[in-house]
């Protein structure tokens, strides 16, 4: 379950985060979301290890092999001699290798890209179209709740953890709300 | 077009290859009616031997023969006269069997001479049609009304037209040709005494002196000729035979040669006679052989007094220098060679130049020796001037004493209007043609009676100064005919035959084939008694007649009687100040006298020397061109005191700044579609020189005038222009 | 909505499929690989049921590139005696009279720029029957091979024969 | 909707960065007809050219390749000048760039994609083609990796997909845009393509990771598939073409007709969505100082071609040049003017960077250049060979300069339709500046609202 | 493909010095090949089609003219540049040492003929016809060209192959001088001699180890197989 602030600027957004944070909800559990990035802090601190690099990795590798096999898989399938030149040729292949690496590279980058953002989600998610009009969305992500207390991400939720999720949410409202949101989108489900 | 559907089982590809296009569904797969005959199999080639007749030299060819289709025209490797090689026009004759405008059948003139209608008509009716015109000379008792023209002919061929001829009482048979080597014979009986062509041993001589002798054209054998010219130049071991040409004209010969000797047009005689005294005044000369024929230097030497160097320098407008080195290399390397050539002969003072240089082999004391001159084999005696022939038949025919004119070749086209030759014919009231086009000739004639393509005839060729032994060529058939022609000697029998009497008396033959035979019969009657027919059959395979048969032990020697060669001063028609330049008309690798002019092949062939294809051309010395104003690929005017014809211009280093030269051939009204109405024809140019004592066909003694009309020549040529003098960027 | 998606998105697939078949099998052979004969000629007949061998009529092929169709002389001059009352030999003796050959219809129909010399695959000691099926067993004649390149070389790579290309395309 | 600064600021943006997405007006349809009808002319020249065979074109021996190839080489080059540009000042952040990254990024896509046809029309038997593709079939023959064109086939297609997806890759972020502000069949496809874009902090730090690695991927890539082109011409043995220094020369000339053809169209799209406020005469400054630089790179290249061939002075090497100048003296000396002497001299005077006309008048200018460097590369080269007496000359025929003619309009066809269904401008680039810029009161000063980096 | 394994390398010689540029192997190549007719429009737009011409170099200055003639052909070069650029195979070499060009694989890019140095490679600019009958002279062995191919001199190795199959019937090597291109076989002063490289002691091999050998543009390391022999100088006896 996920409530979304609407806010109209970058002030009540923080101070929105900030209400939420006192709260006791985690920054795991806090996003925002703008249609014009903002540096890393300014609203919320996300994660700065990202993993997708490694696909671009695996895609240069595949690509490198491809290339080569391609070049000179077919030159050694079908040896016809041309111009005094060796049959696998190391320039030619070396060329082809290159392409395609980078190729495979490129799509293997844009692939883990939208693998580590999680697009296209699964099914609907809460959204307001003014974001595209600059204001600020403060996300939090709901905690199933009931426990007493709960640890991840390094950090613990404490009080709140033991408060159903509807209870949460309305506490999650009421402090964006006073922070100054526009208005709050919860998910229907 | 596809190829596979030659493959296609037997005579009826035609079907298939219509049918076989890239388009979908299966093919028609034709089978024969009936098995093709033992030892010829589908899809396989054969060869069979002839002999090529577009020149007279009669070389032997093997025609590759796939699917009753002729592909492929080769040499003859087992033929003493061209030993498996063959030139450009050889090659060619497949398309004069193949050619897409030939005469398919008898034709009869519907509308007015040379407007091209004519109407088809049946072997019958042209038969009879002669017949008619012939009777008709019969009963008027004016069968000497009746005139033959036709090339030079040799063997069962002129034997047949002699005898036809002979029984219809008739002397009018003229066989005339441009090129027709009669001056070489008779300057030969005249020096040598013996009625015989020439025939150089080129390959084995070290020094060759060549006076406008271009027998890597045309002259006498070129296929002969060239195969020589390589041994002469690198078949020995440390001898590179040395080659220095004399000509205004640089020619294709000429460009062969170590050194050119760009001698004033007329001027050759008085070099040759100039090399001589300088030979004899440093007594270079080979004694014994002078002696032997009855001379003494001393003598010659006074003889030769009024050719001393400067005079003779001055004469030629060479430098004094190259002279006396050429008489000293030509003297001091032996054995050494002189020949003359129809660039020398067509002179005014041509027979007298011709002799001067035949003077020069005496000197050098060659004769009958390897790498001199002897008698040619077979040729034996032939004409010696049938240019006063053809004046006289000319002469005849504007007196309207020919009633009937038979021609073979294309005379309208390959002899000089000079002559007055083609008005007179168009007085003849009856003209028939055996043409296989409708060339110049043809589109004049009344009846043509279309002849054989080479490859579809029988016969037999003796060729004219191109072997030393006597030989026999044999033409046969290597296809079946296209169309419904027949070869003129069968057109001959059939219309004797229909005359009956005395004609059919004295052609008692039921075919050429039949009297071709039975020459070769009576030929190897002497050789071998023994079954004719196995002979017959191995004569057909191998080609001909070859070997010793015929020729001769007894060699040339100096005709004591001889009249000592003066070459005077040339003349030429057209004065000099109106006419500032010589003209030299020449036959082209490809053109010959323009019978190889119908041929997409050697239309397409480019010129050796000019690079130039599908026209004719000018060409001028650079200088003359800057002078004039001309450049390179311009149309130019020449006008000559005969008339005037306009072609692009090629600038030409290698001639004369005082000449201008054209190439035979070209310039013909009719002669299929790749000739038709195609560049000019020179022979217009020319005009007639008299020569007081007898007429001498002077074709290089005419002066002209060249001016400059636009720079649109439409000249096209191989080569690139500046490209051509870059040699340097590719090392040679 | 989604469901269309889905459809689509077979569609696609199905086209990609055929596509890719498409461009495998290019340039595509249009000819009729059992076509009918203008006589019904059986080779079961003939080299089956008769035992003749391939050569007595294709009697060219060891010696020439092409095997050779006998001429209709030939067939006439068996059947003058053979069964000469059936109605097709009735149809060919017409040809013969006629004096027009038979238009047989091609089968074994190699590209114009294909050289495919038969007596050298016999020379080889080849069976008829490895580029022309079993013949014997055909009524009417019914290619049985590709004779796409690929084809070719495959056999050629197995025979250890020449695969330059030159040896069939010139 | 609130009353905040920003917010406000921001629709304003949206509004006007977006104008051109608004339904087309009579002149926009009027364009399309003009282009659409040039591209057919094109067709039915290359239709006329299939049907009829390879001697419409002006092309002969020895000039084999003509105006095609030098179409290919011209566009391939062209190509260069969103990834360059936009790559290059990506990795370098200069903020400039923002507006105008689209508009280079979508012209690089569209000049590969008609680049690569050239080659194709240009075949002697365009039917058969497929030849040339490595894919099953049953020739049981595959193509020829060492040949030089099946490097360039390669290329462009890792060239023709990578500057595609760098091009989406932008575009993302204001895909979510345009999704949010339209309607009907828009929304569906800019929904479709934004993937459910939210803006998530955690989105954008992947984003920018993304967008960075991607710009050092993208640039190689560019570089290696000019060289190629280049080593086309640098791998034979065709005098004035077999020459080391091709490949930079080619990248030089490639990034250099990129640039400018960026500044023509920045000129372009300024006028035709207004976008005075966001394409200012800082940018073209920019723009020009880059052009100056690329210029005297250029020049150099040539420079160093010429002179060390002069001085070799190999025959034939030599050949080929002094014919080119003699034949081509006017084009030379356009080229010479175009490519080097004009761009240098003007783009060294700020007041001549900053004018818009004179900026035009340059880049169309140095694009023409270009063209005809392209072809006095190909084609002197091949008139005079090594061997004189087969020299020849080359003219190109209404057929050639048809389909290169249609070549130009078929691009800008792709362009005006693509700046028509997106976003032209980078709109969020373009705002993430405005709220950088943003500044705040301290004390006496005002600092930018937000001091952390990209 | 067996690289090499053939024990035959073809080669030419060709000697300037007894050239005398008659044009005879012209022709008679234009005869063997199925070489297309074309006709002065064709020619003038340099798309002539001949696969053998005969160069023909002016030099020096009236009256100290010379002329040289070249015959030019396909080189067969062992290091083609032409072969490698095709980018379909239609380009290749062959076992026996020579430049194949495989029409029906051609798609025209036209590469190999901007590569060649020696320009020999002709294209088929324009559809060709051959007017009936002219076309019963067309050779069943080799293929017609169609419009937008590559073709060239093959030292008619249609002849080779015939060669080729004649001598495996009689489980033998092909002799020397048994097989000879059309050009060189009707060469009037047998200026062109073709054999067997790969065989010391046949005539093309002697030849070509002749002191007056060289080749054609060496220096751009193509190894040709066709060597040529420098014409005599103006050197006098």
């Amino acid at each position: 379950m996920e409530i979304i602030g609407i806010f109209g600027d970058l002030d009540s957004a923080a101070r929105g985060v900030e209400g939420l944070l006192r709260e006791g909800f985690t920054e795991a559990q806090i996003t925002s979301l703008s249609s014009v990035p903002y540096p890393d802090g300014v609203l919320v601190k996300a994660g700065q290890r990202s993993w997708f690099r490694w696909l671009t990795l695996a895609g240069a590798a595949a690509g490198a092999v491809a290339g080569f096999t391609l070049a000179a898989g077919t030159a050694w399938l079908y040896p016809v001699q041309t111009g005094d030149k060796p049959i696998i040729a190391l320039y030619p292949t070396g060329i082809i290798t290159f392409e395609v690496t980078m190729l495979f590279a490129i799509i293997g980058t844009m692939a883990g890209m939208f693998l580590e953002m999680r697009l296209p989600p699964r099914g609907a998610r809460p959204y307001d179209p003014a974001i595209s009009e600059g204001c600020i969305g403060i996300s939090v992500a709901l905690h199933a709740g009931g426990e007493v207390v709960v640890c991840g991400e390094g950090e613990c939720i404490g009080s709140i953890a033991s408060l159903t999720p509807e209870e949460q949410r309305e506490r999650a409202t009421e402090i964006l709300m006073k922070a100054g949101a526009l208005r709050t989108i919860t998910e229907q489900s | 077009m596809k190829r596979r559907t030659f493959l296609q089982l037997g005579g009826m590809t035609a079907a298939g290859a219509a049918l076989a296009g890239c388009r979908s569904g299966n093919e028609k797969l034709i089978p024969y009616l009936i098995p093709a005959d033992e030892g010829v199999t589908p899809g396989k080639a054969e060869y069979y031997a002839s002999s090529c007749r577009f020149c007279p030299a009669g070389c032997g060819i093997l025609v590759r023969v796939s699917d009753g289709r002729a592909k492929k025209v080769e040499g003859n490797p087992a033929h003493p006269v061209n030993r498996g090689k063959l030139c450009a026009r050889g090659q060619a004759i497949l398309q004069e069997l193949y050619h897409p405008d030939r005469i398919a059948q008898p034709l009869k003139r519907s509308g007015s001479r040379g407007s091209g209608e004519f109407r088809k008509i049946s072997w019958d009716e042209g038969i009879a049609l002669l017949t008619e015109k012939l009777k008709a000379l019969q009963q008027e008792k004016t069968t000497d009304r009746l005139a033959l023209l036709t090339p030079p002919l040799s063997g069962t061929l002129a034997d047949l037209t002699d005898r036809f001829m002979a029984a219809f009482g008739s002397p009018n048979h003229l066989s005339f040709e441009l090129l027709a080597p009669d001056w070489l014979r008779r300057a030969t009986r005249q020096a040598f005494g013996r009625a015989s062509l020439p025939w150089y041993d080129l390959a084995e001589t070290r020094y060759l002196l060549g006076f406008g002798a271009d027998f890597v054209e045309h002259h006498l054998s070129p296929v002969q000729y060239g195969h020589a010219f390589g041994r002469m130049r690198q078949a020995r071991d440390t001898v590179r035979g040395h080659f220095t040409y004399v000509g205004g004209r640089m020619s294709l010969t000429g460009a062969s040669a170590d050194r050119w000797l760009p001698a004033r047009p007329g001027s050759e005689g008085t070099l040759a006679l100039g090399l001589a005294r300088l030979i004899l005044a440093d007594s270079l000369h080979d004694e014994q052989a002078l002696a032997a024929s009855g001379l003494q230097r001393e003598k010659l030497l006074r003889r030769l007094a009024g050719y001393q160097l400067t005079r003779v320098a001055e004469q030629t407008g060479l430098p004094q220098q190259a002279i006396v080195e050429v008489a000293r290399e030509f003297a001091t390397t032996r054995p050494a060679l002189a020949m003359a050539g129809e660039a020398v002969a067509f002179q005014s003072n041509g027979p007298e130049a011709v002799r001067a240089v035949l003077l020069l082999n005496l000197l050098a004391g060659n004769l009958n020796r390897p790498g001199g001159v002897y008698p040619a084999g077979g040729g034996g005696a032939g004409p010696e001037n049938s240019f006063s022939g053809l004046l006289s038949l000319v002469a005849k025919m504007r007196a309207d004493r020919i009633g009937v004119a038979m021609i073979q070749g294309n005379p309208v086209h390959a002899i000089p209007p000079a002559t007055g030759f083609q008005e007179a014919l168009a007085r003849v009231p009856f003209i028939v043609s055996f043409a296989t086009l409708l060339d110049d000739t043809a589109l004049q004639a009344d009846l043509i009676l279309p002849d054989h393509a080479a490859l579809e005839s029988w016969g037999d060729v003796i060729p004219q100064g191109s072997a030393r032994e006597a030989v026999v060529g044999l033409i046969q058939p290597v296809v079946t005919p296209l169309g419904d022609t027949r070869q003129i000697p069968d057109s001959l029998l059939a219309t004797a035959h229909r005359l009956g009497g005395g004609m059919a008396a004295s052609l008692p033959f039921q075919s050429y084939r039949e009297m071709v035979k039975g020459a070769m019969r009576r030929r190897i009657a002497p050789a071998r008694g023994t079954d004719f027919e196995t002979a017959w059959t191995e004569l057909l395979r191998q080609g001909g007649l070859f070997g010793k048969i015929g020729s001769t032990g007894e060699g040339f020697r100096r005709a004591t009687a001889a009249a000592w060669p003066e070459p005077g001063e040339p003349r030429f028609a057209g004065d000099e100040k109106e006419y500032p330049l010589h003209l030299q008309v020449f036959p082209s690798t490809a053109f010959y006298d323009g019978r190889g002019a119908p041929l997409p092949w050697l239309q397409q062939l480019p010129d050796p020397m000019s690079t130039v294809v599908w026209d004719s051309w000018v060409e001028i010395n650079p200088r003359t061109a800057a002078e004039l104003g001309i450049s390179h690929g311009d149309l130019v005017e020449v006008t000559s005191p005969a008339g005037s014809l306009r072609a692009p211009a090629v600038i030409y280093p290698g001639i004369r700044p005082d000449m201008v030269a054209i190439p035979l051939g070209q310039g013909q009204q009719g002669g299929g579609r790749y000739a038709r109405g195609r560049g000019a024809n020179p022979l217009s140019l020319l005009a007639m020189i008299d020569e007081g004592t007898e007429p001498r066909p002077a074709w290089h003694a005419t002066r002209v005038r060249l001016t400059r009309v636009s720079e649109k020549g439409n000249l096209v040529t191989a080569g690139h222009p500046q490209g051509s003098y870059r040699s340097d960027l590719v090392g040679i | 909505m989604n469901k269309w998606w889905y459809i689509a998105g077979v569609a696609a697939a199905a086209a990609v499929v055929a596509g890719s078949a498409l461009i495998y099998s290019l340039p595509l052979d249009t000819r009729d690989r059992s076509p009918r004969q203008p006589l019904a000629f059986s080779h079961k007949v003939h080299a089956g049921d008769q035992g003749i061998h391939c050569l007595y009529c294709h009697r060219h092929a060891p010696r020439s590139p092409v095997a050779g169709i006998p001429a209709v002389a030939d067939c006439r001059a068996c059947h003058l005696f053979i069964s000469a009352d059936r109605p097709e030999i009735i149809k060919l003796m017409g040809y013969w009279e006629k004096k027009e050959p038979i238009p047989w219809v091609r089968v074994y129909a190699l590209p114009d720029h294909v050289y495919f010399p038969h007596m050298m695959h016999i020379r080889a000691g080849l069976p008829c029957s490895s580029c022309h099926g079993e013949v014997a067993t055909m009524d009417r004649i019914t290619r049985s091979v590709s004779l796409k390149m690929g084809w070719c070389l495959d056999c050629h790579r197995q025979h250890t024969a020449s695969i330059d290309c030159w040896t069939c395309h010139i | 909707m609130s009353d905040t600064p920003v917010a406000r600021s921001a629709t304003q943006l949206n509004d006007e960065l977006l104008s051109s997405l608004r339904p087309p007006s009579r002149r926009w349809y009027l364009l399309v007809l003009f282009l659409l009808a040039v591209v057919a002319w094109g067709l039915v020249a290359f239709t006329w050219q299939v049907t009829h065979g390879m001697y419409v074109t002006g092309k002969n021996r020895p000039v084999m390749w003509g105006f095609y190839i030098t179409g290919f080489v011209f566009w391939v080059g062209l190509s260069h000048s969103g990834t360059m540009v936009s790559s290059i000042l990506r990795l370098s952040r200069a903020n400039w760039r923002r507006p105008i990254l689209r508009a280079a990024e979508a012209m690089t896509v569209f000049c590969i994609l008609v680049a690569g046809l050239f080659p194709l029309i240009h075949l002697g038997r365009n039917w058969t083609f497929f030849y040339m593709i490595p894919y099953p079939n049953q020739r049981g023959l595959w193509p020829n990796f060492r040949s030089a064109l099946l490097w360039d086939m390669t290329a462009i297609t890792a060239y023709i997909i990578g500057s595609s997806l760098f091009l989406y890759l932008g575009m993302l972020p204001d895909l979510a845009v345009a999704r949010d502000r339209s309607g009907g069949w828009r929304r569906k496809l800019y929904g479709l393509l934004a993937m459910g874009w939210r803006g998530s902090a955690h989105e954008w730090a992947v984003y920018h990771r993304a967008s960075t690695l991607m710009a050092a991927l993208i640039i190689p890539v560019a570089v290696s598939v000019h060289s190629i082109v280049a080593w086309d011409f640098a791998v034979t043995v065709v005098p004035g073409w077999h020459s080391t220094i091709f490949p930079p020369y080619f990248v030089i000339g490639a990034i250099l007709s990129g640039v400018a053809a960026v500044i023509t169209l920045m000129i372009i799209i300024r006028r035709a969505f207004n976008l005075e406020a966001y394409l200012t005469p800082l940018h073209f400054d920019n723009m020009g100082k880059l052009l100056l630089v690329i210029s005297l790179l250029w020049s150099y290249a040539y420079f160093v071609e010429v002179q060390t061939t002069w001085y070799a002075h190999e025959p034939i090497e030599w050949e080929v040049f002094s014919f080119m100048a003699d034949t081509y003296t006017p084009q030379l000396l356009l080229m010479l003017a175009g490519n080097s002497v004009v761009p240098i001299a003007f783009m060294c005077f700020r007041r001549l960077r900053r004018s818009i006309s004179v900026m035009l008048t340059v880049s169309l200018l140095v694009n023409v250049a270009m063209f005809i460097e392209r072809f006095l590369i190909i084609v002197p080269s091949l008139s005079h060979k090594n061997m004189p007496f087969a020299w020849g000359s080359y003219s190109p025929s209404w057929v050639e300069i048809s389909v290169n003619i249609a070549a130009v309009a078929g691009f800008a066809l792709l362009f005006v339709l693509f700046a028509k269904l997106f976003p032209i401008v980078a709109l969020t680039d373009v705002r993430e500046l405005e709220v950088r810029e943003a500044e705040v009161p301290l004390g006496r000063t005002r600092l930018p609202s937000i001091a952390g980096k990209e | 493909m067996e690289k090499m394994t053939s024990p035959y390398r073809w080669g030419m010689v060709i000697d300037l010095d007894r050239c005398t540029g008659c044009g005879a192997c012209v022709v008679a190549c234009q005869a063997e090949n199925n070489v297309a007719l074309c006709d002065k429009k064709e020619i003038s737009e340099g798309r002539g089609m001949q696969w053998l011409r005969i160069e023909r170099f002016w030099a020096g200055e009236y009256p100290d003219v010379r002329v040289r003639f070249l015959p030019v052909l396909c080189q067969h070069c062992h290091d083609a540049p032409c072969e490698p650029v095709c980018p379909v195979y239609a380009s290749y070499h062959n076992p026996d040492g020579l430049n194949g060009q495989v029409y029906n694989r051609c798609v025209g890019t036209r590469y190999c003929g901007n590569n060649c140095p020696y320009a020999v490679r002709v294209f088929n600019f324009y559809p060709h016809t051959w007017p009936q009958p002219l076309d019963s002279q067309l050779s069943p062995d080799i293929t017609v060209r169609s419009r937008g191919v590559m073709e060239k001199c093959t030292f008619c190795v249609q002849r080779i192959r015939r060669a080729k199959e004649e001598a495996r019937g009689e489980e033998r090597v092909i002799r020397d001088g048994e097989v000879q291109p059309a050009c060189s076989q009707t060469c009037p002063s047998e200026a062109l001699v073709f054999g067997n490289l790969a065989d010391p002691r046949s005539r093309v091999s002697r030849l070509s180890r002749s002191p007056r050998r060289f080749q054609l543009l060496e220096h751009l390391g193509t190894h040709p197989s066709v060597y040529y022999l420098k014409g005599g100088g103006r050197e006098h006896v």
